[in-house]
């Protein structure tokens, strides 16, 4: 019962942490488009909150840069459990036209263990909220 | 410039008796143009084995693999060539440019776009 | 009713029951249990109107129309990891949030909500309670400021500072404001302001000026647009909660939203002739009230950019100190004219 | 009153995109900026000398997903200088008009964010609703919200039918209603007011000494724009007028914004009703001769400039991306300093920065920094009792009523 | 001001100084001079022809010698300086006297050429990830980046 009670709320109440590692930008204003009125993602009690402390699933997008890479891993740990790793968008996911740059890593996943995969280039606001949809469906049946 | 104070409040006050402009997404599936550019899909019957997608593809997203020849039956001593295409869509960025590059009109574009998986090995896609 | 039966009782029985009163009164009515589902509902009313003038739905999956929504949000705060930062002060984070909800959920008890009339108070109302709220609701601007001083945090320190750079610019405008009904109204008790009022409704037009004035200082006491400075996000991340997670980050939330109720309450008390009808009707009028009050404050978040601090003090001492100094000078002369 | 330093970013909600700021602040105010770029560098000059022209067009389109249209456009027409090829006159006008379509949308979300940055999120909203309108037509025109991929060398990649003609015309009708309302009626909000104006000043000397380009440069009163001075494509026909704003700050930059929308939407108008009939593209060779070509651009956030050297195979022998936004930089941190820790982000989103383009190659710090002050927790603590023992600085700016 | 103008004037002007110059299209200047001779030639175009907007330094790897690239823009055309210096000793002069809006263009030479700019006003390394190692300049056509394996994460 209480089980359950916490389930819910946390299937009902996902706030989301944008990240962005060295993404063209175009995912990113997908992302905040899904926010605004024609989409809005609040519908599903989806927050964009500023802080990783606040966040449940971390929203993922671009190549893992050098760089970024540190701060990847700082923000990952910053957020507190349980928590989701979205990647979002091509880069997000393997690196996409900039594989084989000599400072990307890869996808997100070569640095954080990631949980959901949105591919797309770029990645459509209704996209995102399928995905993120999707994946609290998922968590419903555990 | 002249100031007014809340000079949105009108507006605003309008909108609260307004239908919201949001769609009805997850529960009403959203119409795309028809030439939207979804996922590529391939023809193995009209592939010829050129390799132009190859190497035009800008995110090294497309495979194309020779299979075992099928027995041509108009003409029995030369097997045609056959190929199977592999497809990463976690690579691909949607741009259609196989579809132009191809001399054989082998590839067309859907309108798939809902595609989010769990596991990344789910997104190759192998057309035989 | 089961209230009104016990309180019945109560009066028959003698101490053991006013044991008992007292605890109904702190934990359902209009104690813990009350405030923790209407302000739930309050924080549900403000993000509905804020999205629906903004052209959206707001909240909508999460029971009927997303009601339930801040009730998903609070459990699953509850739920989550509770991380204390390595360099932040242990013992004062973590009881920073407690403290907070204590007070405000005081400040509640005060408000005249089980007034019937001045002959009959409820154990709490005593001549003079007015100030106390006053004085209660400066607390909370306190535990921001301290739960952003000791995250250390640049951002949450960087937030504390305009916390209280913020509370020099509202709090006397709203003092102010707050008093000119009472003046008027010749008492310092809160129900005997409301029940002034009752007895001459026209009188609150009078206070038009300082209701608005306590409407806007309430806005900036909730640190909310245009006066979120201590927490906007676009500059400094999640200002004084930027560290805070988990259970701590529930109650701060609760917290908020309580003091949002009180707040609309006390402006409602003082403003808008209290809550008079008995429990029911006291209670209907409660709602009613403070949810005119919500509403004004959700459109004047939508309809406002946040300002700068050194505009919003500037703001506060140009504009909201002299309207409120206005409004006590024609109360005061009001009531030269009156006797 | 001690100094202390602040960092933002480089993951930070004001900037969706990694960058680390390091502000020198005193008290409120900044002292002294310093940007760490690099987070978002990816080596895309070097991998496009791998890459071959065709797969360069998608690498180009994706430097930057706002400007999308902006980078890909000016490589088109650089490489097509090289191949001396003359691109088919109808494939132009398509260019353009996507092209000018992703100006609208540029514009649109600057406003938004701008609305975002200044904790206005009703305009905000408002601004990204209709800015779907522009993104609705882009798709039916190329089939993707945001990377359009219209450019192909020769022309364009897909036509225009007549019902994306009346689609295209009724969407301008709607936006040109809406911009006017934002122009006359917007922009006279206060606090929105209050928060724009007088920050950020560039003045016209500093602005044409530190290269700035685009609407920063126009909102300090330099009428310089591309489409005039240089003109490509189909603009040399076109009826426009480059619009400048002469207060210098940030909501000279919005106003000047604002006034392009408008004129951009004329000119979308203009295309589609004369749109000539024939061929949308012609054939391109696969290799390119030795030579090498300079093509510039005015994209929504100011001048583009590509480099391009060909060495006779199919892939560029080099290729160089000059994005507007890293020649504002330099401007961005003279706006910054004396200004105010909330104005940051709004002085940072004035430029419209797409740090993604700057950074494809250059990381940046600012010279005049000096050696770096750290503040230890304790000094901080002092610093901060002091400040409050004082007044709130008050500076020149009136509330506006 | 056509390119005519602009052309003659360079020439009158700095006569010898000036190695080669062409005008390949409308509105394109691509004058070549050499490296001591820079900073004469970027003050005399700022103060004759108010070219004041840098647009951008490019810099090419030729093989035995680095191509740097100044396009200066104004309203009439873009004008490029181009000069030559060898790569065993590969030094400029730094042009942020006069411009001063040279220096972030300034600071990608450096780092991905390994060239020397001389009286760069700030010469802190800046491009490139925190901990790259010591001589690997990108953009040097022997430079070659070995792309490592990569590992999907999860089952087939």
């Amino acid at each position: 019962m209480f089980e359950r009670l916490i389930r819910w709320s946390r299937l009902k109440s996902p706030w989301i942490l944008h990240l962005n590692s060295g993404a063209c930008n175009a995912c990113d204003i997908e992302i905040v488009a899904a926010l605004t009125p024609r989409f809005d993602l609040e519908r599903f009690g989806v927050l964009l909150k500023a802080t990783p402390r606040h966040a449940d699933i971390i929203i993922a997008t671009g190549p893992a840069t050098r760089q970024m890479k540190d701060r990847l891993i700082r923000i990952y740990e910053q957020v507190p459990e349980p928590k989701f790793v979205v990647a979002v968008g091509s880069c997000a996911l393997s690196g996409d036209v900039y594989r084989g740059a000599y400072n990307i890593l890869g996808g997100i996943d070569q640095v954080i263990p990631v949980d959901a995969y949105i591919p797309g280039c770029p990645v459509r606001p209704d996209t995102v909220i399928n995905g993120v949809y999707t994946l609290l469906k998922s968590l419903e049946k555990k | 410039m002249k100031t007014k104070f809340a000079a949105f409040l009108p507006e605003i006050i309008r909108h609260l008796f307004k239908r919201p402009a949001t769609v009805r997404y997850p529960f009403e599936k959203l119409q795309v143009p028809k030439d939207f550019r979804g996922t590529p899909v391939f023809d193995s019957a009209k592939c010829i084995g050129c390799m132009i997608c190859v190497r035009d593809c800008p995110a090294e997203a497309i495979d194309i693999i020779r299979v075992e020849d099928v027995i041509n039956p108009d003409a029995p001593d030369k097997p045609k060539k056959k190929f199977k295409m592999l497809l990463h869509n976690d690579r691909c960025i949607h741009c259609a440019q196989c579809v132009e590059s191809c001399p054989t009109d082998t590839y067309i574009m859907n309108t798939d776009y809902e595609i989010a998986v769990f596991n990344r090995h789910r997104l190759k896609i192998e057309y035989k | 009713m089961v209230n009104r039966i016990l309180y019945e009782k109560a009066k028959i029985n003698g101490c053991n029951m006013a044991v008992l009163k007292t605890l109904l009164y702190l934990f359902v009515y209009p104690g813990i249990l009350f405030l923790f589902v209407y302000s739930t509902f309050c924080e549900w009313v403000d993000r509905k109107v804020y999205a629906r003038l903004q052209n959206r739905y707001g909240p909508l999956h999460t029971g009927r129309a997303g009601i339930l929504q801040p009730i998903a949000d609070f459990i699953k705060l509850l739920s989550k990891e509770d991380i204390v930062p390595e360099k932040a002060d242990k013992g004062m984070f973590s009881a920073l949030p407690v403290f907070g909800l204590t007070i405000v959920t005081l400040v509640a008890m005060y408000l005249p909500l089980w007034h019937y009339s001045v002959g009959t108070v409820s154990f709490n109302s005593f001549p003079g309670d007015l100030i106390v709220v006053a004085y209660l609701l400066t607390l909370p601007t306190l535990i921001f400021f301290l739960a952003g001083w000791h995250s250390s945090n640049l951002f949450s320190t960087l937030g504390g500072a305009r916390v209280l750079t913020m509370l020099f610019g509202y709090e006397v405008p709203l003092l102010l404001a707050v008093l000119s009904p009472a003046i008027l109204a010749d008492s310092w008790r809160l129900a005997e302001i409301a029940n002034f009022y009752q007895a001459r409704p026209l009188l609150l037009l009078v206070n038009i000026i300082g209701f608005f004035v306590a409407l806007i200082c309430l806005q900036a006491k909730l640190e909310r647009v245009p006066f979120d400075i201590p927490h906007a996000e676009t500059e400094i991340v999640g200002g004084t909660f930027t560290e805070y997670s988990g259970k701590k980050l529930a109650f701060f939330r609760l917290m908020a939203d309580i003091e949002m109720v009180v707040g609309s309450g006390l402006i409602a008390t003082v403003f808008m002739a209290g809550f008079p009808g008995g429990l029911i009707w006291g209670l209907i009028n409660f709602i009613i009230k403070t949810l005119i009050i919500i509403f004004l404050l959700s459109v004047m978040r939508a309809v406002t950019s946040r300002i700068r601090i050194d505009q919003m003090v500037n703001f506060s001492w140009r504009w909201l100190a002299p309207l409120a100094v206005l409004q006590l000078l024609i109360v005061i002369i009001l009531k030269g004219i009156l006797k | 009153m001690a100094e202390f330093q602040v960092p933002i970013g480089p993951q930070h909600p004001a900037l969706k995109e990694p960058i680390s700021l390091r502000m020198t602040l005193d008290g409120e105010v900044i002292k002294d900026a310093d940007l760490k770029l690099g987070y978002n560098h990816r080596g895309i000059e070097k991998l496009a000398e791998e890459r071959n022209y065709i797969q360069n067009l998608y690498l180009t389109e994706r430097i930057c997903g706002i400007c999308s249209n902006s980078h890909a456009m000016c490589y088109c027409q650089g490489v097509e200088k090289l191949m001396e090829l003359e691109p088919a006159r109808r494939g132009l006008f398509i260019r353009t008009l996507v092209a000018e379509l992703e100006r609208i949308h540029s514009h649109l979300l600057w406003l938004g964010i701008a609305g975002h940055e200044a904790g206005f999120d009703t305009f905000f909203m408002y601004t990204w609703r209709d800015r779907e309108v522009v993104m609705d037509l882009l798709e039916i025109i190329s089939g993707n919200r945001v990377h359009y991929s219209i450019n192909t060398f020769g022309g364009a990649r897909r036509d225009i039918d007549d019902l994306q003609k009346q689609k295209i015309l009724d969407g301008m009708e709607v936006l040109r209603n809406r911009t006017n309302y934002y122009l006359n009626i917007g922009v006279t909000e206060p606090t929105f007011i209050a928060r724009l104006s007088g920050v950020g000043k560039l003045t016209k000397e500093q602005a044409v000494s530190l290269c700035a380009v685009g609407p920063t440069l126009r909102a300090s009163g330099v009428p310089r724009d591309v489409r005039k001075d240089d003109p490509y494509a189909v603009y040399a026909e076109l009826p426009f007028e480059v619009c400048t704003a002469d207060s210098c700050d940030v909501l000279g930059r919005a106003v000047v914004r604002i006034k392009e929308l408008i004129e951009s939407y004329k000119m979308c108008e203009y295309l589609v009703k004369n749109l000539p009939v024939g061929e949308i593209k012609v054939k391109a060779p696969r290799r390119v001769k030795e030579n090498e070509v300079i093509s510039r651009y005015e994209a929504p956030r100011g001048e583009n400039m590509h480099y391009i050297k060909s060495n006779g195979t199919d892939k560029p022998e080099r290729l160089k991306v000059r994005a507007p936004t890293l020649a504002n930089y330099a401007a961005t941190i003279e706006m910054l300093k004396h200004g105010f820790v909330a104005d940051i982000p709004l002085i940072f989103a004035a430029i419209d920065p797409c740090i993604c383009c700057a950074e494809r190659s250059v990381t940046l710090i600012d010279s005049k920094t000096g050696e770096e002050k750290r503040m230890f927790f304790s000094q901080l603590r002092k610093w901060s009792i002091e400040y409050y023992t004082k007044k709130p600085k008050l500076t020149g700016v009136t509330w506006p009523f | 001001m056509t390119d005519e103008n602009i052309i003659n004037k360079i020439k009158d002007t700095l006569q010898s100084k000036v190695i080669e110059i062409t005008n390949p299209a409308p509105r394109r200047i691509f004058v070549k001079v050499n490296r001591e001779n820079l900073l004469e030639t970027v003050k005399f175009l700022k103060e004759q022809f108010s070219f004041t907007h840098l647009s951008t330094i490019t810099g090419v790897d030729k093989g035995e010698n680095f191509e740097v690239l100044y396009h200066f823009a104004n309203e009439f055309s873009v004008v490029t300086i181009r000069i030559l210096t060898p790569r065993a000793e590969p030094k400029i002069p730094s042009i942020c006297e006069i411009i001063p809006g040279a220096i972030l263009y300034e600071r990608e030479l450096p780092d991905m050429f390994g060239i020397i700019v001389e009286n760069i006003p700030d010469s802190r390394t800046l491009l490139l990830p925190d901990g790259w190692p010591q001589g690997a300049y990108p953009l040097r056509k022997d430079w070659k980046y070995e792309r490592p394996p990569e590992i999907i994460p999860g089952e087939e």
